[in-house]
């Protein structure tokens, strides 16, 4: 019979399929040489540090995005969210005189208050989505409009700078020599990547993204997860723009504007399939990384404001095409 | 010679087909016969070796037009294209010879060719929305529509009932007495006798024999095609226990089926039979979770099981193994492994978490037990052929030991040894004293039922025990006694 | 000048100044862009390669931090967010680097000079302009930037409460534009659609809004001489070249010059004048514009000349020292 | 058998069909219906042209994204041609002191190198997406990035006055009392509408977008045809960008950007999905006039520049539910 023989081919497969998420270590490893030849100051501690504190809330972003990809959905919200939330949440603590909407909750609960409106605008989304059986894309792209003007109204479009020290902590701290914000977006991506390989409910997202009747004959409970999914999204993004006000320091009217579509670069290029069901949270970090490296890098060099955008995308492009040779499949 | 990665799914193989003979390729699940096909159709270039139709080198990979005057296939895998009406399915890329399309004469040209087959579909519904059996026979009316003088057809009965199949064997052998050439695929080896003149083998990538049919005896193909000697099923007896371990009552879901009664008890194999839109498959599915009944209650060892509700019905304890193992039966780029152990998930580890050792080692287990064709647990199932990949589905319905089972044309495209390894699971099952409803267009499957329910237009119309001759059960089936 | 004073304690080493520019994408910040070597040039102040923030606030402070990395003893910014740059100017201030910000004044924190013109003043002054060319009444419609952006709120602030308090009796439309050229001609033709009857015109940006509005008048038949009795009286911000032309051929009747080469040579100025270890007092300066002293700093209020007819000529304008 | 009884549904379904691509419809007539209670100029002959001038450039940017979804595709860089491809050709005309890059080709030229350069971007993303095969989200992403780069730098920003009469005559002129823009982006819809219900090509894009493996064993040449719909979306775009050029009377830099949201959101509430396969360019257009509508509505009312996102994105939301309603179908 044929067991005995099946089985030996396993080992090297699995180490493919574990490589895979890495295809862009190479992509890093080189950007970090080039970028040592071209600048002293790019591989030093403070300009790493750097790097990673100023990728650290849109990081917040790409994890959420990736999980919502990996079950097969779509968020274009969360951009909307990251200073949405916060902006509401001081406002509803405030007093009027710093802009406040006058309700004047305790200033503790401004963080509970900002991760409870994301995590509603996440369940709002999820509703429409599930249960109103609507398109995710244009759901969400309606909920990322929406959500902005939720933010520009009550603001009036103007920066809220009078902010409750809480909201000003994660974003500013530093603990134990690093922003607190790197630890706390470290701490979650691990928390990600060991909850997609061991959980149950971490690997019924791939069920669910790759095949979803698939999962609902298996007995996972399809539109709980995706709920969740939704929810924790939204969750992610409300702290994320926390961690981007005390950075900050202030709540701009176009905080996260135009975040979405770097969010979607990064968990690709990480090896996130837009079709669901495939990729992980540790492809979806180095592909952050990259983008932050790039970006980094063309600040320091200091290229034109004018074609900085040709080289940025180029250097998109060709991570995506050494991601593509070094993962050997077709992308979609 | 074709390689996948790691894997040979053709290893020097070869075939020839003399002008004139339908040709029957055998050979288990994963032998390599789809990949025959798809080198044999262009859609594939084989890594070492090459094709030729009457001598001629086949055309080059890029004219399609060239390959699809040569030869017309029905794969595998589906070809229909959901979002498209069965008329535009059917004329796929040759809806007009001339520039604009006339859809008024593509319907009328459609309806004639449904017609002819006797295909009972209407050409202008969405593709779709026709169940499996419906998109098969369109993709047969397809194929056998192109005026190709060579036709292969993968397993094409794997999905059609009684009458159908007689309906494609009649078809078959008109278009043989025309001199058309075919190569037929088929688990069914009683099929190959019927309509096949010589029959060629393979196994484990390799070509084993090519011989007249008449000359084979049906032990010695099944002999070469498994490479051991290989006895034919036996049904086993049983005698079911007290318990009512899966009961429905007043069940009816409008347009599918009325006022079902059905109790099953501990080590009882109830079979389900009917013909085409009997409602038979609705029935199972109310049963599992995945349809919600309009009145009536399914109850599972006597406790009544939330209605619609997969994860519920699992819990209560009941395995479950759909109709369609594409749609509903597995993801394709998760492993054996999660695909197999998918729905005990929760009793891989402790606090949601799952340990990948102790899945691994049910899966190691699985693949033993089902005798399954894979690189390991890891590899995706996806890249399986089609009967291992309906042997991982079905491991994962027996992975928790269920009391109840419902299991729905188990043995659609498994080869002669997988069917035996799983009607074997079905009937081990009921002797540890699970019960057992088996749903199947298959009468050879129905044979280990201690007795068949069939339905008629979406009701239950008698019990017939065991002991019952195809005939007599056929002619239930269609309605024509009472 | 008279409101210098060198205090040689304060330091006065001298040292690189970095330079971060807002955007790239409109046409008075690109003639300022332009600007800013040339100035460097003649003010003798050793630059650090620009970094461009694009119009992200985000990207500035990152920008920022990158400028510091590489040494820069002064940063000359212009945040298009004024509430968000708060904790990098504190940041800016432990370090001791002086900062000078273009356009805007930061709400918060720490500046060594601001300098800018008044945005409110350009909504008084085009508010003024219209009601006196209307008569007082009539209607008016505004093509406001972005909402968002701070530069646009103040003269759509100033704008409307002028109008309310001086003009009652001219009726205001205001316009979202996003300062975007393909809305403000949607806008603007819709709202000549419903009311044929508007008589004034108040651009936000001559960069994005002269052309769709000249198209949209032409289109209406509106496009005529000022002498014309159906002449609609339009007045823009900015100061480009084209808005001159326009201005010459009648076809808008004025702009308010927002001096990009002013801004320039004074951010660089102000930022050499830091490096030095000079200060300043709040007054007249040298320059025909005034200092005023803010909670976090100093501002200069650069003049930002009304352009009619009658001055457009006039060479010292930048929009008439541009190729 | 059952022959008699199945056959009778087929008339109803027939219908239904049809209907699908209406589902707006009804929105349509309500938006007209509450706008001409709303306002009196709304339901007025030259407001309705206006709407249909003002969306003419945007609706060929649908119409050519609703191709590339129909085949399964997707391209974001369609915004960044819209600015780009005029102004390259213009600067490839006009002399340097007009901003040019002193080339000096003849003017009559300019706009058949602005629909050449719209059709070279469109080549070189199906080059990559079709022969590397790359994400299309992420090569058309960057690409959104560079092209917008690649207007940008040889501007340097600047708005484009000084034009050739050619490159603004489509955009100005009137025909028959209509704009021409409205004649043009008319002409195409009705031969895309011809084009997808009665060519072989056209139904071949529903093919490959439905299952490519079923559309390239029936034959069709799969590569072929996606790239032919790379490059036509390409040229539409720079098409567009003509239009909106006369309309406008400049080059400004920001001509395009985020229009792509509303492209996207026209082409799925009108029915194209996002899976490929499926809607018809009749329900792009219908979407394409919702939301003109409801943007000309929502500035006769002269609703708050800082609501106005809120009221906008809930319409959009309200279209697609009753979309989905009448449709009948979960979307995706
Ligand atoms: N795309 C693929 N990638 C990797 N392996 C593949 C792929 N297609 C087929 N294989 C492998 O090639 C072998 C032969 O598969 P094939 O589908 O030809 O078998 P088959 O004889 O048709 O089986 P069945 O009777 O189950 O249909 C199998 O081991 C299968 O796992
Ligand atoms: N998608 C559908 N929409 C509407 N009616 C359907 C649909 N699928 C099946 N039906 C109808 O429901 C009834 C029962 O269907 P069901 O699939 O249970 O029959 P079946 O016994 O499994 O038939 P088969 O052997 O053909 O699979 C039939 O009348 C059929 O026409
Ligand atoms: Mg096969
Ligand atoms: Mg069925």
């Amino acid at each position: 019979m044929t067991t005995p023989t099946a089985l030996t081919p396993a080992v090297p497969r699995l180490r493919l399929a574990r490589f895979r998420d890495l295809t862009l270590v190479p992509v890093i490893v080189l950007l970090l040489i080039v970028g040592a030849f071209l600048d002293p100051v790019f591989l030093t501690a403070g300009n790493l540090t750097n790097v990673l504190q100023q990728q650290a809330a849109i990081s917040l972003l790409v994890l959420a995005e990736a999980l919502i990809l990996i079950s097969g959905k779509f968020d274009l919200s969360l951009e909307s969210t990251v200073g949405m939330a916060p902006a509401l949440a001081v406002l509803l603590v405030v007093p009027v005189s710093a802009g406040g909407l006058g309700i004047g909750l305790p200033a503790v609960l401004v963080i509970p208050l900002c991760l409870l409106i994301g995590a509603a605008i996440g369940a709002f989304n999820g509703f429409l989505i599930i249960k109103f059986q609507l398109s995710a894309f244009i759901v969400t792209l309606a909920m990322l409009i929406i959500v902005h003007g939720l933010h520009l109204g009550p603001t009036e479009g103007k920066t809220l700078f009078e902010l409750p020290e809480s909201m000003l902590y994660l974003g500013g701290a530093v603990w134990l020599g690093l922003p607190a914000s790197i630890w706390i977006a470290g701490a979650l991506f691990a928390a990600g990547i060991a909850g997609l390989a061991y959980l149950r409910v971490g690997r019924s997202l791939y069920a669910i993204g790759g095949n979803i009747d698939a999962a609902r004959a298996a007995g996972i409970r399809v539109d709980r997860v995706l709920w969740g999914v939704f929810i924790l999204g939204g969750t992610l993004a409300a702290l994320a723009g926390i961690l981007e006000t005390g950075r900050l320091g202030a709540i701009g009217s176009g905080m996260g504007v135009n975040w979405i579509f770097m969010v979607f670069a990064a968990a690709v290029i990480g090896g996130v399939s837009m079709d669901g069901g495939k990729g992980t949270i540790l492809g979806a970090l180095t592909g952050v990384l990259v983008i932050g490296l790039v970006q980094n890098l063309l600040t320091l060099q200091g290229v034109s404001g004018f074609w900085q955008p040709v080289v940025y995308g180029t250097i998109i492009l060709f991570a995506l095409m050494i991601s593509r040779i070094a993962g050997g499949k077709a992308q979609d | 010679m074709k390689r996948f990665g790691p894997t040979t799914a053709l290893d020097g193989a070869g075939i020839s087909i003399a002008e004139g003979e339908t040709h029957a390729l055998v050979g288990r699940n994963g032998a390599g016969k789809s990949t025959l096909v798809s080198i044999l159709t262009g859609l594939q270039r084989p890594d070492e070796g090459e094709v030729r139709f009457s001598g001629e080198p086949a055309p080059a990979l890029g004219d399609r037009d060239a390959w699809r005057q040569r030869v017309a296939c029905v794969y595998q895998k589906s070809t229909i294209i959901p979002a498209l009406t069965v008329a535009e399915n059917l004329f796929l890329n040759r809806q007009t010879e001339g520039r604009l399309i006339n859809w008024r004469a593509l319907r009328a040209r459609a309806r004639e060719l449904l017609d002819t087959y006797e295909v009972d579909v209407d050409p202008q519904a969405l593709a779709g929305d026709l169940g499996v059996e419906q998109r098969q026979l369109v993709e047969i009316a397809r194929a056998l529509s192109f005026g190709a003088r060579f036709i292969i057809l993968d397993e094409p009965t794997a999905r059609l009932d009684g009458p159908a199949i007689e309906r494609l064997f009649d078809r078959m052998r008109a278009l043989r007495r025309q001199g058309v050439t075919m190569m037929y695929i088929s688990h069914h080896l009683d099929e190959v006798y019927e309509i096949c003149q010589s029959v060629t083998v393979f196994r484990d990538a390799r070509h084993i024999m090519t011989a007249p049919v008449a000359d084979l005896p049906h032990d010695e193909l099944v002999d070469a095609m498994t490479g051991e000697a290989t006895a034919a099923y036996q049904a086993r007896a049983r005698t079911p226990r007290e318990a009512v371990v899966l009961a429905a009552s007043g069940l009816s879901l409008a347009g599918r089926y009325q006022d079902v009664e059905l109790s099953v008890r501990s080590g009882e194999v109830v079979g389900l039979a009917g013909s085409g839109s009997s409602g038979k498959v609705s029935l199972a599915e109310t049963l599992v979770g995945l349809r919600r009944a309009d009145t009536g209650a399914v109850t599972v060892n006597g406790r009544a099981v939330r209605p619609g509700d997969v994860p519920a019905a699992l819990a209560a304890g009941l395995g479950f193994v759909p109709e369609d193992r594409h749609h509903q039966g597995f993801v394709p780029l998760l492993s054996v492994a999660e695909n197999g152990t998918m729905s005990i998930a929760h009793k891989l580890g402790r606090l949601g978490a799952v340990s990948p050792a102790r899945r691994r080692a049910r899966a190691v287990r699985m693949i033993q037990d089902l005798d399954i064709k894979t690189e390991g647990p890891d590899q995706p199932v996806g890249d399986l052929s089609g009967g291992n990949a309906q042997k991982v589905v079905f491991a994962r319905a027996l992975a928790d030991d269920p009391d109840a089972l419902v299991v729905i044309n188990p043995t659609a495209g498994v080869d002669v040894k997988a069917k035996q390894a799983l009607l074997g699971a079905v009937e081990d099952a009921a002797d540890r004293g699970a019960g057992a409803v088996l749903v199947s267009d298959e009468l050879d499957d129905l044979r280990i039922c201690d007795r068949v329910l069939v339905m008629f237009h979406g009701r239950v119309v008698k019990d017939v025990p065991r002991g019952w001759s195809d005939h007599e059960l056929v002619a239930v089936m269609e309605g024509i006694e009472e | 000048s008279d409101t210098t004073t060198t205090t040689p304690a304060a330091g006065g080493e001298g040292g690189k100044v970095g330079i971060d520019h807002p955007r790239a994408d409109s046409d008075f910040w690109n003639s300022y862009i332009k600007y800013v070597p040339e100035m460097a040039d003649e003010l003798d102040v050793e630059l650090m390669t620009a970094t461009n923030s694009q119009n992200d606030v985000a990207k500035l402070v990152n920008n920022v931090q990158a400028l510091i990395g590489q040494g820069a003893k002064a940063i000359v910014m212009a945040p298009q967010d004024t509430g968000a740059i708060a904790s990098t100017l504190q940041n800016l201030e432990n370090k001791n680097i002086p900062v000078v910000t273009v356009d805007t004044r930061p709400d918060k924190g720490k500046v060594y000079m601001v300098v800018r013109a008044d945005n409110r003043a350009y909504g008084t002054k085009s508010c003024e302009y219209l009601g006196e060319q209307l008569g007082g009444k009539g209607k008016v419609v505004q093509l406001m930037g972005a909402l968002s952006s701070i530069n646009g709120r103040d003269r759509a602030e100033a704008f409307g409460e002028c109008m309310k308090e001086k003009f009652p009796g001219i009726e205001v439309f205001d316009e979202p534009t996003e300062w975007e050229g393909s809305k403000a001609a949607s806008m603007l033709q819709t709202r000549l659609e419903q009311h044929p009857d508007v008589k004034g015109i108040y651009m936000h940006a001559g960069g994005v809004h002269l052309a769709p509005t000249l198209q949209v008048l032409k289109q209406k038949g509106l496009l005529l001489p000022p002498d014309d009795p159906k002449h609609v009286v339009v007045i823009s911000n900015d100061g480009i070249p084209q808005e001159f032309e326009a201005i010459r051929k009648g076809e808008i009747d004025a702009t308010i010059s927002q001096p990009a080469d002013l801004y320039a040579k004074y951010a660089l100025y102000y930022a050499k004048a830091a490096l030095e270890g000079k200060t300043f007092e709040p007054g007249a300066t040298d320059h025909d514009s005034t200092i005023i002293e803010l909670p976090n700093g100093l501002e200069d209020q650069l003049p930002a000349p009304l352009v009619t007819k009658d001055n457009v000529e006039d060479q010292t304008l930048w929009g008439n020292q541009v190729k």
